[in-house]
């Protein structure tokens, strides 16, 4: 037999106070397709970093092929014939597919002095040709869809003459067709001899495509196994170091008048293309209402236009049953509305604020805080200190900058400020996200507190599982628009899986409409 | 430090203002003049070299840096006329820091606190002139008629400031090409006025008539109310919930739109309130510095954003900077009378310590290297 | 959409310039009449060369803002190089007859450090060999451009040229140490643009002060002017484009060159990717480092040009007292820079509008209207304004202004 | 610099014009004045140059709060500076002064003032009666041989002005009685640079006069006017400079024409003279037009004896007209 095409041994990586990697052994067969699973922070994308060139192990070697290799930069990686697909992708948005393809091997005429589009464009569409794509070779990367975007990354390193591709998270942003699509291509690729290595967190996708999986924990290889010997739960064992349990208890709870709603919303992104198409949704006090779906298909549309940073094209919006659609930002947190953003560095934070101004963000005239515009800090400093205590956030200063904190603490900060506001209506998206199990706990918890409270909770996640256990009613978001509202506990994974898809199969069990009682 | 000991509200607002960066800043830009200093040093050594002059200091040296930074620097304390001009441009310069300073912190680069004072010059002259005869006479009425002039200088260069703030919230226009523009127009259509209606008869330059003589000050009450001024927006950003708002707005928008900020009313807001301290020190420029407004105003508002970022933006930094360019400025009039050497040189020492005190990273790095010996 | 909208924009001004020409044509006794008079070959020549130090700059400055560095120096850069060809000009050339040598050597000294500044920076390459490739080759090209320049034009007007390339690359080491300064050491680039300035608008003035002992500066002999044979005798654009001084040459060169590197060339793709997501060109294996300091030698280069050829192109002396005799056209020219949305013809077709209005208003000056002239001066400015009010924002690069770090920590 | 504090009797301090010296013009007049007293009084002086409106008031009190040495006199060159001086005067009583270019009512001031309408009326008059005949010059300019010449199928001349203020409208307003006076039907083209610094734009200006038809500029403009001459020298048209004899320093002698003197430097000259003998004229305004030879037209160095003697004579017999009082020049253009 061959030399496997990727051996690294005893990899090592030390960042300033983090043992990302810890003597990581990995051994990858030739033409096959290997899966790297692993909690967040686990280690994957910093193994897989050091391979690519981008990272030098503090130490290790990395052998490809058979031969030992040190790599200064990813340009001495693709030259031995590998190439990756990044998490985040590395495409520039407003230049071509050709243009992204070749980039930094452009094909030239005329002495060097031109880039010859011709013969690039031909290449980029051989390629797309010979392993089944079907991209457009003049489009701009900027106006793709994030499926076609990927399989750009791939011909990218396909066309530098990778023989072994890693992929970082890829089906992580795809509906479950395209995930489907990208196993094809896998076949496709291994059909051509080619070595792909792709990281999951999804247990059952690595079982699917990978012939073997390796499991990350702490940085350390905890093992690897073939996908044939094994089924989920081992897999999550492995992972995680513990028997996992996926349920939380949940107290039925009278629900009330509707709280939140939303009545034949239409809302643009920002290129101006309808994000969200005709939406109707009614949250009911004491009432969680979840909204599952692939990201993208015009969630985070919906939610910024409910919580006021975004104005709706057109339909209506009401809290607590007032009309709400022209009401500022301001009126709607004044009015009880709280908000657990998607995006906690951009919105939910300000990064160079310490804790303390970060905890009146939104509540700065909050008679609580402030009387007259006068803000009095101590008060503010002494809610910092009363979140950080209660949700547990690391380190317990609220005098640290919110950069200095952990994706998962800043996370856990946002919620602990946003529930603390005592809310009529909650609007939670991917509230646990990068947030560590023990914490994840209490967030459900606190959730679950609010909704016995009356607060009306609007609840965005692509977790599964997490939709499904807090939610009284769940809503499928596809291309824009609700496809179903179903009852969570009842709807199965594979008719999930294919409302997320657009379809709608006709058993799928129906959620009782519980809006609109008395109180 | 710690904050608690400090009595509330101080305590709270100093927390706030003097971080762990903010102390690191200051070491940075203190590192930045000396090291702009000490390379003002040498372009002055090597200028002298191709000076003509009677008597070099040694071999072919004639300009002498010691002497230089002596005047530079110290001139103020042995010559009351230049401590005079150092009040007057150290005063000036709090204004149009402060008001450049304002609105960086909201996150606007406005190029355009020069015009803005010049039409609140112009404004404050032509009113002071307009009310003085109607004022009662004696120190009361010359108060009475600055206090209205500011306040008309601080309400046009607040008014010109919304018109860029007000392109940027509605129009998207980029603010740096708008007030780069409207500082040509301003001078421009001040000229015209003052040309066409308000021209001091029987002068060749184009001026306006001398303001009441009482309405005039002195630097030490200009240098009173910029310091009273820069309390007061210290405490207005970070004391209060608009600043808040404000800063918010500058450092994060995204941010501060989930806070509930109105993004477009916040531009055309700190705009405004930028132009009015624009203004405000253009006000006190015709009433301390010239007793009428004269086509030609000096480049305050350009020197304005020169102090804003020696002080990091930070308003009690200003305090600061304001001063230390005030004096150098001063202080180059006595290198060119008293050396002989030109006072261009000013212009490029203060360009050098704008260019390091944008750079930290290198001073991180000889810190690194001197401090703890050796790297990571 | 913008592209459109700015697309009918020009479209609109150039049918309303039309439309005055022609009611000019047919009643040229009315105001419009006036104007059309106004609106000849002799107009369009002067609006050209108004145009050139603007639209060089506003050319240096895509290059580096569309790989990642804002550079808002460019003022500075134009004073750096318009005086410092008068300075060499006058120097090499001064009172006592033409001294070639001194100037060619002075030239080659800074080309050489220039060279040992970019091995020592790591542009060059990494092996020895590359390095001297490159860095010899860049030196020979100057001394052989200065050898043809002597040979062709005969050893004074040589030594005019001389100092021009002098002040080219002396405008390009200063913009090299602002990539020092920006790149290396992470300053804000906003911040050390303005310190550019700064220390450019104290330097000149100092410097001339310190040579003249006055902040202007003796007169010097300009490059004079390049006619075509034929060419010029075309009637309307003849006198236009084919006699004209040669940075105007330069200029209707380096536009569409410009285009064509941005568009076509390999470094074109690096630039526009570097500015617009450097990661991306780092991950395909080239060095966002080099790509960013070459394009912002190129902004100091093209500034150079544009500095040079407004002092020793045309007027024949530095003017350094109060905002220097560039006068603000830097600052005109990034706004040309943004009015074009980055594209070179969009640039030039903005500093061309530009000094056609400044062109325009001092002829509407001339034809004695009631308007008082300080309000006429306002035109250019108040156009701008306006159409950027109409037009909207541009597209600055995704990553323009920001640090890009290759490396871990 | 000049020798400050060396053991002089008398020392001068001179604060000069915004444009500084090496303006080739103004500046360079008055110091060309404080330097001959230098050399014919022995007397010791020395320069500052604005450079910014604010400052002239500085300079002037730096001057006159200066014990080392102690001034004898203080030049301030330009109306500019009058402002500064009315509040300096009286903060320093005992000080002289003397003021160029405005008047100053105050016992501690010597004003001097031109009439630089009655010199500009006569390059203007010059430049009629030229623009209307046939009139050439063979020169160089830029160091190739050039005819430099009038146009007289067209009737137009121009006029370039550095910043729109009162008194360059004098200097406007002389020239375009001036040229009336010689053929009315002449129109004379004028405009304003908005700058004193800007060459560039002076010569784009000059050259759009020239392009419609002008055949001879006459600038009041500073540093802008040089862009005037080389428009001139490049289309082989006429100029007319303006302060001092213009031709004596330009490059670009050969379009020089003739220059609109204005004699600061013997304005200079005689107030450091007065001083030194103890005759200064302290509260007076003297005010130098054609008659005391304040301000004159100068013939450029390269066209002496190439004016037609009836130019020269008619240009006599205006000069004499103005001195008589027959012809009343404006000092405001009529618009
Ligand atoms: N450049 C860096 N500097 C410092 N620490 C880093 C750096 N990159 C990663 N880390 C840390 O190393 C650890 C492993 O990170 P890595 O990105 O490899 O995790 P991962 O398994 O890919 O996680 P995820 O599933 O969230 O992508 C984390 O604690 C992370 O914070
Ligand atoms: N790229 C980076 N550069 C520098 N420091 C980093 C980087 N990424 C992460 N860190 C730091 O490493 C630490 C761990 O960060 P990370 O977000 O990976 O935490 P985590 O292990 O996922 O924790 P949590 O479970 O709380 O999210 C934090 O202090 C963070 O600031
Ligand atoms: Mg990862
Ligand atoms: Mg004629």
């Amino acid at each position: 037999m061959s030399a496997p095409a990727v051996d690294l041994r005893r990899i090592t990586k030390q960042f300033p106070g983090v043992l990302a990697n810890d003597e990581v052994d990995l051994t990858v067969e030739r033409g096959s397709v290997h899966a790297l699973l692993g909690e967040n922070g686990a280690g994957k994308t910093t193994l897989m970093n050091v391979l690519y060139g981008l990272y030098k192990p503090t130490s290790g070697t990395v052998v490809v092929d058979g031969e030992e290799r040190t790599f200064d930069s990813p340009r001495d990686a693709i030259d031995a014939g590998i190439g990756m697909i990044h998490q985040h992708f590395m495409l520039v948005e407003p230049m071509t597919v050709t243009q992204n393809v070749v980039l930094g091997d452009e094909p030239r005429k005329w002495a060097g002095l031109a880039v010859d589009r011709e013969a690039a464009r031909e290449a980029v569409a051989e390629l797309a040709d010979r392993y089944g794509f079907d991209v457009d070779p003049e489009a701009t990367v900027g106006d793709l869809s994030v499926g076609e975007r990927q399989r750009i990354e791939i011909l990218k390193a396909l066309y530098r003459g990778a023989d072994i591709l890693i992929l970082d998270e890829p089906t992580a942003v795809l509906t479950p067709q395209e995930v489907e699509e990208l196993f094809d291509v896998f076949d496709e690729l291994t059909a051509a001899g080619k070595t792909i290595i792709f990281i999951s967190h999804k247990l059952r996708e690595a079982i699917a495509a990978a012939d073997e999986v390796t499991v990350l924990r702490d940085g350390r290889n905890v093992g690897t196994v073939e996908t044939d010997a094994v089924d989920d739960t081992e897999l999550a064992e492995m992972m995680v170091g513990r028997e996992v349990l996926f349920d939380t208890e949940k107290s039925p709870v009278e629900a009330g008048s509707i709280g939140l709603a939303a009545r034949d919303l239409v809302v643009e992104d920002d290129r101006g293309v309808r994000a969200v198409d005709g939406v109707d949704i009614e949250v009911a006090e004491g009432e969680v209402f979840g909204i599952a779906g692939v990201d993208g298909n015009g969630q985070s549309e919906l939610v910024e236009a409910i919580t006021g940073l975004r104005t709706p094209a057109s339909g209506q919006i009401s809290l607590d049953g007032e009309d709400v659609t022209d009401a500022s930002r301001r009126h709607r947190i004044e009015s009880g509305m709280a908000y657990v953003p998607e995006d906690r560095q951009a919105r939910g934070l300000v990064m160079s604020y310490d804790l303390t101004e970060n905890g009146l963000l939104g509540s700065q005239r909050a008679p609580q805080f402030a009387d007259g515009g006068r803000i009095r800090w101590d008060d503010a400093e002494a809610h910092a200190d009363s979140i950080v205590e209660e949700y547990d956030v690391r380190p317990a200063d609220a005098n640290a900058e919110a950069r200095s904190l952990s994706g998962g603490n800043q996370q856990k900060f946002i919620v602990g400020r946003e529930f603390a506001r005592d809310p009529e209506a909650v609007v939670a998206s991917h509230p646990t996200r990068g947030v560590d199990v023990g914490s994840v706990e209490f967030i459900h918890d606190r959730l679950l507190d609010l909704r016995e409270d009356g607060a009306a909770v609007l609840l965005v996640s692509s977790k599964l599982d997490e939709v499904r256990s807090l939610s009284d009613r769940l809503g499928v978001m596809h291309d824009g628009e609700l496809v179903d509202v179903v009852d969570p506990a009842a709807v199965t994974e594979e008719q999930l899986g294919l409302l997320m898809a657009g379809e709608r199969p006709d058993d799928v069990p129906r959620a009782t409409v519980r809006a609109g009682g008395e109180r | 430090m710690n904050p608690d000991r400090l009595p509330d509200p101080i305590a709270g607002l100093l927390g706030r203002l003097v971080d762990a960066s903010a102390g690191e800043r200051l070491l940075v830009s203190v590192a930045a003049l000396v090291t702009a200093i000490l390379l003002g040093g040498v372009v002055t050594l090597v200028a002298g070299v191709f000076a003509e002059c009677a008597t070099p200091i040694v071999g072919p040296f004639c300009y002498n840096p010691l002497a230089v930074y002596r005047y530079l620097f110290l001139a103020p304390l042995f010559d009351s006329f230049v401590l005079q001009e150092t009040l007057k441009n150290s005063a000036l310069l709090l204004f149009t820091g402060l008001a450049v300073a304002v609105s960086f912190r909201a996150g606007l680069f406005n190029i355009g606190t020069q015009g803005q004072l010049v039409l609140g010059a112009l404004a404050a002259a032509l009113v002071a002139v307009w009310v003085g005869p109607a004022a009662p006479s004696g120190p009361v009425g010359g108060a009475l008629i600055a206090v209205v002039a500011m306040v008309a200088g601080a309400v046009v260069g607040g008014l010109y400031a919304a018109i860029p703030g007000a392109l940027k919230a509605y129009a998207d226009a980029n603010e740096v090409i708008t007030t780069i523009m409207l500082n040509f127009v301003a001078s421009d259509v001040a000229f015209f006025l003052v040309s066409a209606y308000f021209q001091k008869p029987g002068s060749g330059s184009v001026e306006t008539r001398d303001v009441p003589a009482a309405a005039r000050f002195g630097p030490e009450i200009a240098l009173v109310m910029a310091i009273a001024l820069t309390l007061l927006i210290t405490y207005l950003l970070w004391g209060t919930a608009f600043g808040y708002d404000l800063r918010t707005a500058g450092i994060q928008p995204d941010a501060a739109d989930y806070a509930g900020v109105d993004a477009e009313r916040m531009v055309v807001t700190s705009m405004t309130l930028s132009g009015m301290i624009g203004g405000l020190g253009g006000a006190v420029w015709v009433l301390m510095s010239v007793g009428r407004w004269v086509n030609g105003v000096p480049s305050l508002g350009f020197d304005g954003i020169t102090v804003s970022v020696l002080a990091s933006n930070n308003p009690l930094g200003v305090l600061f900077a304001g001063p230390l360019f005030g004096t150098m400025q001063a202080g180059s009039l006595s290198i060119d009378f008293q050396l002989g050497v030109p006072r261009q040189l000013v212009g490029v020492i203060r360009g050098l310590v704008i260019l390091l005190v944008a750079m930290p990273e290198f001073f991180r790095t000889l810190g690194v290297r001197w401090g703890m010996g050796g790297g990571r | 959409m913008n592209a459109i909208k700015r697309l009918a924009l020009l479209a609109v001004s150039t049918l309303a310039v039309g439309a005055v020409v022609l009611v000019g044509q047919l009643f040229p006794n009315t105001p419009a009449g006036e104007l059309a008079n106004v609106l000849d070959a002799g107009y369009a020549a002067s609006a050209l060369r108004l145009a050139v130090p603007i639209a060089f700059a506003a050319l240096g400055g895509i290059f580096a803002e569309r790989s990642g560095v804002i550079n808002i120096g460019l003022e500075g850069l134009l004073i750096v190089g318009a005086f410092t060809g008068v300075a060499v000009a006058h120097w090499t050339i001064g009172e006592g007859g033409v001294s070639l040598g001194p100037g060619v050597v002075l030239l080659l000294v800074i080309a050489v450090l220039l060279a040992v500044a970019g091995a020592m920076l790591g542009l060059l390459g990494d092996s020895l060999r590359e390095i001297a490739v490159r860095g010899g080759g860049g030196v020979l090209a100057v001394a052989v451009l200065a050898g043809l320049t002597v040979a062709l034009v005969g050893p004074t007007l040589a030594a005019t040229w001389i100092a021009f390339y002098v002040a080219v690359l002396v405008s390009g080491a200063f913009s090299l140490l602002f990539a020092v300064v920006t790149i290396e050491y992470r300053a804000d680039q906003v911040i050390a643009g303005l310190a550019v300035w700064l220390i450019a608008l104290g330097a000149a003035p100092f410097a001339s002060n310190v040579i003249w002992g006055s902040v202007n500066s003796p007169g010097v002999d300009t490059l004079g002017t390049w006619t075509v044979p034929l060419l010029s005798e075309l009637p309307a654009v003849g006198s236009v484009l084919f006699d004209a001084e040669p940075v105007v040459y330069f200029l209707l060169i380096a536009t569409p060159l410009s285009w064509y590197v941005l568009t076509q060339t390999s470094f074109g793709y690096w630039v526009r990717a570097s500015g617009e997501n450097p990661k991306a060109l780092d991950t395909a294996g080239v060095d966002v480092r080099r790509v960013r300091y070459a394009a912002v030698l190129i902004s100091g280069v093209f500034s150079g040009i544009g500095g040079a050829g407004l002092s020793l192109g045309r007027v024949g002396n530095f003017v350094g007292s109060g905002t220097t005799m560039v006068d603000g056209r830097g600052w005109i020219g990034i706004t040309a820079m943004l009015f074009g949305n980055y594209n070179p013809f969009g640039a030039f077709g903005a500093s061309l509008l530009f000094a056609a209005l400044d062109a325009l208003q001092f002829r509407l000056q001339q034809l004695n209207y009631a308007i008082p002239d300080s309000l006429i001066q306002t035109v250019p400015y108040i156009t701008v304004i306006v159409v950027l009010a109409l037009v909207g924002r541009t597209r600055t690069p995704d990553a323009a202004g920001e640090h890009y770090d290759a490396d871990e920590d | 610099l000049g020798g400050g504090g060396s053991g002089a009797e008398t020392n001068v301090g001179m604060v000069y014009a915004l444009g500084g010296l090496g303006d080739e013009a103004f500046n360079d007049m008055a110091h060309a004045g404080i330097q001959r007293a230098e050399e014919e009084l022995g007397i010791a002086y020395d320069n500052t140059e604005p450079t910014g409106q604010s400052e002239f008031g500085t300079f002037q009190s730096q001057f006159a709060s200066s014990t080392d040495p102690n001034y004898d006199l203080i030049g301030c060159i330009g109306f500019a500076q009058r402002s500064a001086l009315q509040e300096n005067a009286s903060e320093y009583p005992d000080q002289n002064f003397m003021l160029v270019d405005a008047e100053l009512d105050a016992d501690n001031v010597a004003s001097y003032t031109f009439r630089e309408h009655e010199g500009s009326f006569q390059v203007g008059h010059l430049a009629g009666l030229l623009s209307t005949r046939e009139f050439s010059h063979e020169g160089t300019y830029s160091g190739t041989e050039k005819t430099f010449s009038s146009n007289p199928d067209e009737k137009v001349v121009g006029f370039v002005g550095g910043k729109e203020n009162p008194l360059i409208k004098k200097f406007e307003a002389g020239f375009i009685a001036g040229v009336e006076h010689a053929d009315s039907e002449i129109e004379v083209r004028t405009a304003y640079a908005g700058s004193w610094n800007d060459p560039g734009r002076g010569q784009e200006i000059a050259g759009s006069m020239y392009d419609e038809g002008a055949d001879i500029v006459y600038h009041a403009a500073g540093a802008t006017g040089g862009g005037v001459f080389n428009a001139a020298g490049e289309r082989g048209r006429l100029a007319i400079g303006v302060d001092s004899d213009q031709s004596l320093s330009s490059d670009a002698s050969h379009t020089i024409v003739a220059s609109m003197v204005k004699h600061v430097d013997t304005a200079v000259f005689n107030a450091v003279q007065n001083v030194v003998n103890d005759e200064f004229q302290g509260g007076s305004t003297i005010a130098l037009g054609l008659d005391d030879e304040g301000v004159e037209p100068v013939i450029g160095t390269e066209y002496e004896g190439e004016i037609p003697q009836d130019v020269l004579d008619a240009l006599d017999s205006s000069r004499q007209a103005i001195q008589d009082g027959e012809i009343d020049v404006p000092t405001e253009p009529e618009n």
